[in-house]
């Protein structure tokens, strides 16, 4: 058994990739983590509408989830985020990918 | 070209960085205003979100439309609208924005693209 | 009898490129008339003369070729949307020094003026986005 | 006042333009008509679980639809089409095109 | 190249004709069974629509990857995985499909997941 | 010290090419090693020669280039993806009579095999999505 590092890109709006991966990870936060990165940042916008259901998901199921500092600064979100999420820059992003025996990406 | 003038509606619908189309419908507003069109902006669902302020741009390679902004009024482009429900749903307050603009509702937004004789959905 | 123009925005690759072209075809055969073709963002490696597909594939930059040809269509591919992906006629590839152009013959480069320009002749203006 | 017909090109899992557009123009089936198109074609699987509330509210709001019959043919669901929508060839795109004063795409 | 073998799992998760990306994912299943790794092919989401029969491509540019499933038997490529939950979301029967496959529910998807050294989720 | 492999997908346009560059300058600051850029699909386009981006805008594949010259880095452009896009090296625009080469110097043509010996010879493989 191996660790998974789950890469998040697209926003909800533009990809089911993040409710599909939850489907999958969520049942079994021993194995998994959730980091968001690029577009895929807005499912950290805590007071989003669109967000409530996936945060609560995640809360209640104390999987690890992570998003990447430099999108959500670029994007003019960072004091929006919700308390689930770690912000990590790209020198924790590298060194969270080796934490894991695997990083997959979802687009 | 010629003298003919039209109602253009410009909407920009796509996040910040998440894809050229933002850029490539800011564009079309600027060329559309120097040609002397009836151009209008409307900022839809979450392409409300450009009009917040963005602390840095070193680390993306796409272009900032968000420092484009200001400039608009410098081309006369003053029909600037948003979508009042897609500020709600993401929480935002009008006095966080960087423009002021005119908040519509769905029944609005549906009369502006009625209104319209050309209408680029970006 | 009526007038188009066709606004593509996505590469070869995107399945809307060729949609635009099968109505680029049904519109001439149906008796209609294109105003303009306009290349912008991706749409402009539709105008490329570089690309060599797989033999099993359909060779849509040497289709839409041959159609602007055949029908004598203006075919505009935007110039800053080009430049920024590395597509340049003779011009441009002396003024910054390229090896060579790489524009399709039947193409011609200009501003986004020329899409507020079609937008104001055509009868209709449709955009294929990617 | 003029008519529109609008343009969807994406598949419910990866736009919410579908969502959007209808949000819009539901409530006036007088002034617009919508089209499905390239991979926006997987909306009208009458069968299939995440389109059955849009062809609901569709088939209550007697807003007229359309699908691109090339399309499904090259995606082998023609016969899995609900009764909501008339398929169109492409001659039949383009006469549909001049029937209104606009066209507005949705991606 | 070297002798070493891993567990690969290519997951194609897109419809047909969406993108590049069932394409680009079926080609990575062939080169590394042509590389002799050990190679599983998920078809999961809206990827399980590949499994039906496609009529004519004459009017897309894009591949169809359908035609290239047969030859998957060839190469050796022997462990053909489905989502069953999306299969049943799309209506779509087991005995309509081009291919057999191992049919597996969510828990079952997640183990193989953790199961590979590596998975390319196209 | 572990040892990457970054496949890159999306065109310079698009966000995740400058993801996947800001991770690997991250990744080389902290000790690590780059076994291999990989660009497949629309990712060829940042191995391209002829862009002239606006000066206002990162040029991408110049970014690229410059890492890659700098650490020596092997970046492999994928030939079936390269060819269909029209990015080809010396050799293959003489075998398809192309009036010049636009691959830039430091990149190299070659198959999808590389990919595969990646994912086994590096510690991570990392996909950067379209």
């Amino acid at each position: 058994m191996t660790k998974t590092l789950h890469l998040i890109n697209k926003a909800p709006q533009h990809s089911s990739a993040l409710d599909e991966c939850l489907g999958l990870i969520l049942s079994d936060p021993q194995a998994h983590t959730l980091m968001l990165i690029e577009d895929g940042v807005y499912a950290a916008l805590g007071q989003a509408d669109t967000n409530q259901h996936f945060l609560q998901g995640l809360q209640q199921s104390k999987l690890p989830a992570y998003v990447l500092m430099e999108d959500l600064e670029a994007r003019g979100i960072s004091d929006k985020v919700s308390g689930v999420f770690s912000l990590v820059d790209y020198t924790g992003f590298v060194d969270l990918t080796l934490k894991f025996s695997k990083v997959q990406s979802w687009a | 070209m010629t003298a003919k003038k039209q109602k253009i509606l410009v909407i920009i619908r796509q996040a910040p960085y998440s894809s050229v189309l933002p850029e490539a419908a800011l564009d079309i507003v600027l060329t559309a205003a120097a040609f002397e069109q009836e151009v209008s902006l409307l900022f839809f669902s979450q392409g409300v979100l450009h009009l917040l302020a963005q602390e840095s741009t070193d680390s993306s390679a796409m272009k900032n439309i968000s420092r484009a902004l200001p400039s608009l009024e410098l081309y006369e482009v003053n029909n600037i609208l948003l979508d009042r429900e897609a500020l709600q749903a993401n929480a935002l307050q009008e006095d966080e924005l960087l423009l002021p603009a005119k908040l519509l509702n769905p029944v609005e937004i549906s009369a502006a693209i009625a209104a319209a004789d050309q209408v680029f959905n970006c | 009898m009526q007038s188009f123009t066709l606004v593509i925005y996505a590469s070869p690759q995107s399945p809307s490129s060729m949609t635009a072209l099968n109505f680029a075809r049904a519109l001439l055969a149906s008796g209609h008339s294109l105003y303009r073709l306009f290349f912008y963002q991706d749409g402009v490696y539709n105008a490329c003369s570089f690309q060599v597909p797989p033999q099993d594939e359909i060779d849509l930059p040497a289709a839409w070729q041959a159609l602007v040809q055949e029908h004598e269509i203006d075919a505009v591919v935007c110039v800053a949307s080009a430049l920024k992906r590395g597509i340049v006629d003779t011009a441009e590839a002396e003024r910054y020094e390229l090896a060579a152009a790489n524009l399709r013959e039947g193409f011609v480069i200009s501003g986004l003026g020329q899409l507020i320009d079609a937008t104001l002749n055509s009868d209709r203006t449709l955009n294929f986005l990617p």
